[in-house]
């Protein structure tokens, strides 16, 4: 139905030219889900967009076809391109905030396709948009109608969204990363949503994502991009099992995933994708490719390969895919169970007050943390895993004593460290560092890397000025950067650079604790593996106790000894990384995992049973009883009055749950120690 | 809705008795013996004791400020000496004229600027951007009065298409019943606002346009057309009404000039020629006026911002 | 631009034309004198400028420009006077108000009651006022209904006895001797009822929004009555009452007085051709000939009984500059650097349109000094350079200093230390323009020897109120000199308010014996030279450094005629519309 | 007229408040931006011409502007004078350079004065946070809603106008749309993630201060700076019209302009346009860089 040849696109912005996509071919049959992965910049959009006919002013395509039906799309004549979009092209994009208009009823939104296209009157437009609403999985559509977006959660929109890309039902529906500002958990019922929708009007999906494992449950055929270029297509299953290209095997390699081995380091690829305005006449991955030869970077590869898995690609990778360049990583040094715990959390609550009263004329709070109590032994990595505002970050803020807790008190090596003033933590203060999500934010964009990194040691008053650029010099080359880096600004830096500079600067002080909120969301998976591998490196070497914090499931499996889960303030379920992985007890967890997709074709899709259904409650006035019972499968009476404790479903392995998906055990380790030590401390004050 | 409306509203009065007690204060520090700026400098120093005794001006300051409120509570504005006359009614007998040439200013000129600030975001960069914003540059950087003198000295007497002097009729509908007299001030006013907005708009637009929501009303197969004037129109212009709201005594300078220069009887011309007298109860009481007007302003652009997009109430 | 000659400005054209009936006048007031007020004696504190003049209620006696009484539009014959001048006869003439009542010596009575009520309330509320003299010690009696006898406990000089009379405005007793609306006509010779009078009329007099509609307003013995009054601009309109019986067509149908902000509105209102009569600024002079040629009659003469003082405060201690002007010669040195003739010269200043003066009994006055025209200290650096020197002072460009302290006739002078410098602020009204730049040309010549003057711009009012040593005598330190214009005398232009030591627009506190006892001769002196010794005398002694006096430019529609001497008036802000007409008819 | 800017008032902190600070600003990388910038080229050296003209014109063409000289005014421009001479027979070329002199000290003096007090007021409240933060900025709305104009005028018309005064006059209202500027940006940058790390190593508010959040507001506050300098010049401008200016032996562009609008009908063309000329030269120029200038620093953010 659709086919694209030789597809080359330029942009002109002043005296700068562009090429974002060359040479692209590319075809989509009836019915068909045609997966697009790639790092960021790499085409993805443009392609898209180029289909839409929507590129940016400045851009012209500057060779290739795309024809759709039969009907040549590349230079059409505007009106008849419009009348094509929405109605038989349609597209759904990814920022879902933005992408709705802020001052128009979500209703008028939905409806307005068919109004346009003259396809219906305006009372059976609206009556029309409220099915579609319905469609989508939007409960009680007749309400939501009259909302304005910003009424609507992140997951409703992107229904919305969907609502209205696909109620003139269209015959391509183009999908750019429709998934990616979500949550696993919607994540999974969006994009089933989008293929049961796609099966019911019988239409083609374009799905534009950068994460392997939705293409590989989702797509029926992928195509791989990279710095403009489709550089392998081909069915999933075959482009899984019979990965050809180097980039795209690269690209796999450097995933960390459930199924993986943890005791291997993950791959990464080395450098960074090429600036899309310079032309390279070889292969463009040649300069980041271990297999590179001299052909690779003077000779352009073509399309090869047959079965309708192409790729381009001089040294292919040959044979049935194997784990080829990563290295054992050194064991992991045990800890001790019996080890004092280094950190330790006592029923911690944070309150954020709101605008508003409640009832009773007290000040409406944010729950972000309700009582969690929990240990992290010297040298143990423990990670925080949940959705979105469900309080990891409230709570890692308050372990680092940035933020006060509302009550509950956090200690270090038995002392108090949090609702202290500064004067008293004293030093103490230099043993809790964090790292940050946001490494162009955390930098002082003012201060050159070396300046940066003398900082904390100049405020701790360690050493002479020489010595402290000797000590920055050591922290780079820990974390794999030269001394050259000294002078550069930030900005001068990429992502992944920065985000060491920033786990350096974090150690500057060497610290006991070491917080890392969400530390690799924000980067590109080719980089993203380079600085996993450092932070897991680091914690072993320096014997770190550290708390990681991050939406990904495989993240926290990566790098984390023990796995805490949380849900809405609370954690509902803390075990080792393997246990609570291999054997979920909460129904949340075993959820959260389900959701998770996987890059590999082969993986049994999760029972639909298992999935975490709907969205997350209003942290405002959270559930009684089990704050999970409003999505879980298994809830009763029981969940809507007491409130389950954590209890042990195996050796530190508890779980707060009436109906836990393991059988309990006697033990509750968690609980006791922290009961014991409170006796103990509060003997001693 | 209701609870951000109470705390802008409490806000607002918090500033206004702010705003009451900075020029209560003015009123002190300029002139502490109103008898002797009242009864001239004839009058015997026991003649200006009995005055200022006769009207509380003896009083401690606290009770004078209550008074103070006490009367601008009832209405009452204080009494021009100089003009023989209640505060009050000389604003009452100004207000309308001024009021609708400010109004018909201002709305001439987001009729103009919103249209062209919109057609210069879509258009950016190209000849007619260029030259909008260049002149606009130009405009901005002249004085108002100097705008005025050149329409002047071109329109009036270059070509004399239009009056120098604007309508001295006494109605306030002058701008409707004598647009010729009329249009040389409503042009300068004009001018300058647009100057203002349509930069704004411009670049309010163009933040817009930046937005998804546009990109998909294109997916969806809109024209142009809707596009703009469905979706962006309406978003793109929720700035611009803050931002009227705030420039009132930009907008109240502005009649200063533009009543000044073409003689037009307004308030601003009461304001200037009770400057140049020293009319102390006037200028204060326009000032208040003045200020009052701003706080209403920032109140009222607040919430028709906060109705045109829900978005506001929740992020405060 | 043109240089101005004034002769051709000098003559007025004589009444011309065939009358038409009807039409309407429109006369452009000076800006800032827009009226507030309506009843003729207003208080201090409404600061009041009174709707229209004398066109509605007439003084007894009315005034030419040159000062003297009008027989044909005064309300009484001229006065007679006892031997001893103490007893003043004044007959009425046959004249009636508005409602029919005649004009009686009864209402003459009421309102000199009424003006003793209004200075008993605040001397400030009567400029003409000098407490303990008239209308203080004048007691005036009724005999009939058409003779008034003045009794006067001390005489004055006729002279200025009947100036003061041309300023007393006649209001109708029958209708005005109440004191609450629809109130029972009291009895106004007793002053405790003139005094409720007084107040009861000021109020009604302070809503402006009633001045056209209240009956009180529309008994007039003037040829017009109010019609309609704006009061945010002051402008007003006034219609023919046609009871009038005075010299003049009377055909206008309707006289509109509008009020202005700037001269150049005014300008621009000549340029469309929608003003009838009024002035022309002087910065426009350049712009007579344009006028004439759009149809215009111009006439150009200094105002008569007006100089234009540079105002010493002597009282200013500051830099002991009271010590430096007390000193004659000082002051002399001073007007030498008064360029007259050059300032009347310049484009800049004058541009042609003035003359040089230096008395206070103005251009032209049936008083004159008896040095005629020539100046006393003409424009001459060399000549002021030269005082100082002779004085001990050393003559510095950079900053003139004293040498010789001392009180010979060689030295600086009493009280003036070694090494003084003469440094001190002239306050400079900031319109009309020519008062700046003649000041600004003043300090220049000062500068270049060695005399430092601060030039500061301050608006009219603003000096008004607080740079007088009467009235705001806490400021005396803060202004050594001030321009503020014209000072402008009655008929009888005596400097007794101020130049006498205690006389109440004596601004600068000037004090002098010899000056006292000269103005003493020519107020209460029957001796008729007397004020020309007076201004003979001031204008050596220099109370105020002397400036040229502008020419007034009158403006008014060729179509438009009358006598002559009404459309001089206008010099004086005397109008006689009633005596004018239009020669063509007007749309 | 003060707060009408486009781009620079306080709406726009108010709206479209983007305060991210800057990436670094190593001022040769700025220079080197704005230098590409036709806007920064074109306002650059309009500002240069004019500052030559005002204080190196003086050397090449003296004139005297103390002497009053009675005989030669109001000349047309002709020989000796090549733009005539004013009512006092000043060279008006010479005077318009002594006034530049005076409007652009005014104007910088005024800026100076305003960005100081706005950005230590601004940066107090912001840093404070809470109750001050809320007292401090009501009365910022307070004095913001009180007209600006009215103000000057009415303390104009009491006090002589000197250029000290008349800065410290104008300063001192126009810091408060400074303060406002400010207290966004370091509310702003008081939560990124870079201060709290500094927090987090130990560091003491005076090193945030000055280590953090002033190098980091800097550009913002030259920006404003550039636009202060532009609106002083016109509220000169305004106040001199309205007969509220500077008097001889001083003048500067906004009182020669409105002394030589009482020529305008008079033909006397000199008076009034070279010194029009003069200051929307100056503050397009200043506009024109200021913008520029803000682009450059946000292109880096
Ligand atoms: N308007 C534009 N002007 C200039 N270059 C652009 C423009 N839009 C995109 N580009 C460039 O084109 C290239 C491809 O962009 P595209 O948006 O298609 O990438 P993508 O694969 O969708 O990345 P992401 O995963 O971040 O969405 C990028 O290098 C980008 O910088
Ligand atoms: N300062 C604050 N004021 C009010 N509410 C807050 C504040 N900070 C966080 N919250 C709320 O507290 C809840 C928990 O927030 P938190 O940032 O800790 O979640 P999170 O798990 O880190 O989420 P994410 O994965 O999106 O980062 C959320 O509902 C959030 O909206
Ligand atoms: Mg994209
Ligand atoms: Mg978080």
């Amino acid at each position: 139905m659709l086919t694209i040849r030789d597809l080359s696109v330029e942009i002109r912005t002043g005296e700068r030219t562009v090429r974002p996509i060359t040479g692209v071919d590319l075809d989509l049959a009836r019915g068909e889900t045609l997966g697009i992965v790639g790092e960021t910049g790499s085409g993805k959009s443009m392609t898209g967009l180029s289909i839409m006919g929507m590129l940016p002013s400045g851009s012209t395509i500057t060779s290739g076809s795309i024809r759709f039906d039969g009907e040549e799309l590349a230079g059409m004549d505007p009106h008849a391109y419009r009348a094509l979009r929405g109605r038989r092209i349609s597209m759904v994009f990814q920022d879902s905030l933005t992408a709705l208009n802020p001052t128009q009823r979500v209703g008028d939104q939905v409806a307005e396709p068919l109004l346009l296209h003259g396809l219906a009157r305006r009372s059976e437009a609206l009556r029309r948009a409220e099915e579609m609403l319905a469609l989508v999985g939007i409960p009680r559509p007749s309400e939501r109608m009259r909302d304005y977006p910003h009424q609507l959660s992140g997951g409703m929109r992107q229904r919305v969204m969907i609502a209205m890309a696909l109620i003139a039902e269209p015959d391509l529906l183009i999908a750019d990363e429709p998934t990616t500002a979500l949550d696993v958990t919607i994540q999974a019922e969006i994009l089933e949503l989008l293929g049961r929708l796609k099966e019911q009007l019988g239409m083609a999906m374009i799905l534009v994502t950068h994460d392997m494992g939705v293409v590989a449950r989702h797509a029926d055929r992928v195509g791989v991009m990279y710095a403009g270029r489709l550089v392998e297509t081909g069915p999933t299953r075959s482009l899984f099992r019979s990965t050809r290209h180097r980039y795209t095997r690269a690209l796999l390699d450097s995933i960390p995933s459930l199924a993986q081995d943890r005791g291997l380091e993950l791959f990464s690829i080395p450098g960074s994708p090429p600036d899309p305005a310079e032309m390279v006449p070889g292969c463009r991955f040649a300069p980041r490719c271990a297999a590179a030869t001299e052909r690779c970077r003077t000779e352009r590869p073509p399309l090869e390969g047959d079965g309708g898995h192409v790729f381009a690609c001089w040294n292919p990778v040959m044979g049935a895919t194997a784990v080829a360049q990563r290295r054992a990583l050194p064991l992991a040094h045990a800890v001790p169970a019996s080890a004092e715990p280094r950190l330790e959390v006592v029923d911690l609550v944070q309150e954020h007050p709101v605008s508003g009263w409640a009832p009773k004329g007290r000040r409406r709070t944010v729950k972000a943390v309700s009582r969690v109590s929990f240990a992290v032994r010297a040298g143990e990595t423990l990670g925080l895993v949940g959705e979105s505002g469900c309080g990891k970050s409230s709570l890692g803020r308050m372990l680092v004593a940035m933020d006060r807790p509302t009550a509950g008190e956090v200690r270090l090596e038995g002392a108090k460290v949090s609702g202290v003033r500064r004067r008293e933590l004293g030093a103490r203060r230099a043993k809790l560092q964090m790292m940050f999500q946001d490494s162009g934010a955390a930098l002082d964009p003012k201060m050159t890397i070396g300046t940066i990194l003398r900082e904390p040691l100049a405020i701790q008053g360690v050493g002479t000025p020489a010595e402290r650029t000797e000590r920055a010099i050591a922290l780079l080359d820990s974390v794999g950067l030269g001394p050259s880096i000294l002078e550069r600004y930030p900005h001068e830096l990429s992502g992944g650079q920065r985000q060491r500079i920033g786990l350096a600067r974090a150690l500057a002080l060497d610290p006991d604790v070491l917080v890392a909120d969400e530390p690799v969301s924000a980067l590109d998976v080719s980089i993203r593996s380079q600085v996993l591998n450092l932070m897991r490196a680091q914690q072993r070497e320096r014997g770190l106790s550290s708390v990681v914090i991050s939406h990904d499931l495989a993240v926290i499996r990566y790098l984390s000894d023990r796995v805490g889960v949380m849900y809405l303030g609370k954690i509902v379920e803390v075990g080792a990384t393997d246990d609570v992985y291999e054997r979920p007890a909460h129904p949340y967890t075993a959820g959260l995992l389900a959701a998770v997709p996987i890059a590999d074709p082969d993986a049994p899709a999760p029972a639909g049973a298992e999935r975490v259904r709907g969205e997350l409650p209003s942290p405002l006035d959270p559930p009684s009883g089990c704050r999970f019972r409003t999505r879980c499968p298994l809830a009763t009476e029981l969940c809507a009055t007491v409130e389950p404790t954590l209890e042990a479903v195996g050796t530190g392995h508890d779980v707060a749950c009436h109906f836990p998906l393991q059988p309990k055990t006697a033990e509750k380790v968690g609980v006791q120690t922290a009961d014991a030590d409170r006796t103990e401390t509060e003997a001693t004050a | 809705m209701i609870s951000y409306l109470l705390r802008r509203i409490l806000i607002s009065l918090l500033v206004l008795i702010g705003i009451s007690i900075v020029i209560f204060v003015m009123l002190h520090l300029i002139s502490d013996s109103p008898g002797r700026v009242v009864l001239g400098p004839q009058a015997s120093a026991a003649a200006v004791e009995a005055f200022n005794r006769e009207n509380g001006f003896d009083r401690p300051l606290f009770a004078q400020y209550v008074d103070y409120v006490v009367q601008l509570l009832h209405g009452d504005l204080g009494r021009s000496y100089k003009l023989n006359e209640e505060v009050s009614v000389l604003f009452a007998q100004n207000a309308g004229r001024s009021a609708v040439l400010s109004l018909s200013g201002l709305v001439i000129a987001l009729l103009i600027a919103i249209p062209l600030g919109i057609l210069q975001a879509v258009r950016r960069n190209t000849v007619v951007d260029r030259a909008a914003t260049g002149i606009a540059y130009l405009l901005y950087a002249t004085p108002s009065f100097l705008v005025a003198l050149l329409l002047i000295a071109l329109l009036s007497q270059l070509v004399p298409l239009f009056p120098a002097e604007a309508s001295q009729s006494t109605s306030p509908w002058v701008v409707f019943t004598d647009p010729r007299a009329m249009a040389l001030p409503l042009i300068t006013l004009a001018l300058t606002n647009v100057v203002v907005f349509s930069q704004y708009q411009r670049s309010a637009a163009l933040e817009q346009l930046g937005m998804d929501y546009i990109k998909v009303a294109r997916a969806k197969g809109a024209p142009e057309r809707v596009v703009l004037m469905r979706h962006l129109l309406r978003n793109a212009c929720i700035p611009l009404i803050t931002l009227v709201g705030v420039m009132i005594p930009t907008l109240l300078a502005g009649n200063l000039i533009v009543e000044s220069v073409f003689n037009y009887p307004g308030l601003g011309l009461l304001f200037l020629n009770s400057l140049h007298r020293e009319d102390y109860p006037v200028l204060l009481a326009y000032t208040l006026i003045g200020g009052a007007l701003t706080v209403l302003g920032n109140l009222l652009a607040d919430l028709v911002v906060a109705r045109a997009d829900r978005r506001i109430e929740l992020s405060r | 631009a043109a240089k101005v000659d004034p002769s051709q400005y000098r003559t007025i054209p004589a009444a011309s034309g065939k009358s038409v009936d009807g039409g309407v006048v429109t006369i452009a007031m000076t800006p800032g004198l827009a009226p507030n007020y309506i009843f003729p004696y207003p208080p201090a504190e409404a600061n009041g400028a009174v709707i229209g003049n004398d066109l509605m209620w007439r003084t007894l006696y009315r005034a030419d420009a040159d000062g003297k009484s009008n027989a044909d539009t005064s309300l009484a014959t001229a006065p007679s006077y006892s031997d001893d001048d103490r007893t003043v006869t004044i007959s009425m003439k046959k004249n009636s108000w508005s409602n029919g009542k005649p004009v009686t010596a009864g209402d003459v009575v009421f309102s000199l009651g009424i003006l003793k009520a209004a200075v008993a309330q605040s001397a400030a509320n009567w400029a003409f006022y000098t407490p303990g003299q008239f209308p203080d010690g004048v007691t005036a009696t009724a005999q009939g209904s058409d003779t008034v006898v003045l009794t006067l406990e001390k005489a004055y000089n006729p002279a200025y006895l009947e100036s003061l009379l041309q300023q007393l405005v006649v209001i109708p007793s029958a209708d005005w001797s109440i004191a609450t609306t629809g109130g029972p006509v009291l009895d106004y010779t007793d002053p405790a009822n003139a005094s409720a009078i007084y107040t009861f009329l000021t109020g009604q007099s302070s809503d402006q929004a009633t001045f056209a509609t209240n009956p009180l307003w529309q008994v007039v013995n003037g040829p017009y009555s109010l019609k309609s009054f704006e009061p945010t601009t002051g402008s007003f309109s006034l219609a023919p009452n046609k009871a009038y019986a005075g010299p003049g067509k009377h055909t206008l149908t309707q006289v509109d007085f509008k009020a202005f902000t700037s001269a150049a509105a005014i300008y621009n209102q000549y340029q469309a051709g929608t003003i009838t009569v009024g002035r022309l600024d002087s910065s426009y002079s350049a712009k007579i000939e344009d006028l004439r040629k759009k149809g215009y009659n111009v006439y150009a003469a200094p105002a008569p009984a007006r100089s234009d003082p540079l105002v010493i405060n002597f009282a200013n201690t500051t830099g002991g500059f009271d010590k430096i002007i007390a000193q004659p010669y000082m002051r002399q040195a001073l007007q030498h650097l008064v360029d007259q003739p050059g300032y009347i010269k310049s484009r800049g200043v004058y541009n042609g349109a003035a003359s040089e003066n230096y008395a206070t009994v103005g251009l032209g006055s049936a008083f004159p000094p008896d040095f005629g025209d020539k100046a006393p200290y003409p424009f001459d650096p060399k000549a002021a350079e030269k005082l100082l020197t002779a004085h001990g002072w050393k003559v510095d460009k950079a900053g003139t200093t004293c040498e010789k302290p001392g009180s010979g006739s060689d030295q600086c002078g009493e009280g003036i230390a070694q090494g003084q410098k003469i440094s001190f602020t002239l306050a400079s009204a900031s319109s009309p323009s020519y008062v700046g730049a003649r000041d600004l040309a003043f300090s220049s010549e000062a500068k270049k020897i060695g005399i430092d003057v601060k030039v500061v711009s301050k608006s009219l009012n603003y000096m008004y109120e607080n740079y007088t040593n009467p009235g705001a005598p806490a400021n005396t330190n803060e202004w050594a000199m001030q321009d503020t214009g014209p000072l402008v005398m009655t008929s009888y232009p005596t400097a007794n308010g101020a130049f006498n030591t205690d006389g109440s627009f004596n601004l600068g506190s000037y004090s002098d014996t010899a000056a006292d006892k000269a103005i003493e001769a020519s107020v209460f002196g029957s001796d008729p030279k007397a004020l020309s010794a007076e201004t003979t005398l001031l204008s050596k002694d220099l109370p105020v450094l002397f400036l040229p006096t502008p020419d007034n430019l009158i403006v008014w529609k060729s179509a438009l005629s009358g006598p002559p001497d009404t459309f001089e008036g206008l010099l004086k802000f005397i109008y006689s519309p009633e005596q004018w007409y239009f020669t063509e008819k007007q749309k | 007229m003060t707060t009408a800017h486009p781009e620079m008032s306080e709406k726009t902190d108010v709206i479209v408040q983007t305060a991210t600070a800057a990436r670094p600003l190593a001022a040769g990388a700025v220079l080197r931006a704005l230098r590409r910038s036709p806007m920064a080229v074109a306002g650059a050296s309009m500002l240069v011409l004019l500052v030559l003209f005002s204080f190196a014109g003086p050397l090449l063409y003296p004139t005297n502007q103390t002497d009053v000289n009675l005989l030669d005014a109001l000349l047309p421009p002709g020989e000796g004078y090549p733009l005539g001479t004013d009512p006092n027979g000043f060279d008006v070329l010479g005077r318009l350079m002594l006034g530049g002199q005076v409007s652009l000290e005014i104007g910088l003096l005024a800026a100076v004065f305003a960005t100081t007090l706005g950005t230590v007021y601004g940066a107090v409240a912001g840093l404070a946070g809470g109750v001050v933060d809320g007292i401090m900025m009501r009365f910022v709305d307070v004095l913001l809603a009180i007209p600006f104009l009215f103000f000057v005028l009415i303390i104009a018309a009491r006090f002589t106008a000197t250029p000290l005064t008349l800065s410290l006059v104008i300063g001192g209202f126009s810091w408060l749309v400074s303060a406002r500027l400010i207290r966004g940006e370091v509310l702003s940058l008081r939560v990124r993630e870079f201060v709290q790390a500094a927090r987090l190593m130990g560091a003491r508010d005076r090193r945030i201060i000055f280590t953090h959040l002033i190098p980091n507001t800097f550009g913002v506050i030259i920006v404003n700076l550039t636009f202060q300098v532009a609106d002083a010049i016109l509220v000169i401008a305004a106040l001199g019209f309205l007969g509220f200016g500077l008097s001889y032996p001083v003048t500067d562009w906004g009182s020669q302009l409105s002394s030589g609008v009482v020529y305008i009908t008079a033909g006397n063309w000199w008076l009034i346009y070279p010194a029009g000329l003069c200051i929307v030269l100056v503050v397009l120029g200043l506009n024109l860089l200021g913008d520029a200038l803000r682009d450059v620093l946000d292109r880096r953010r």
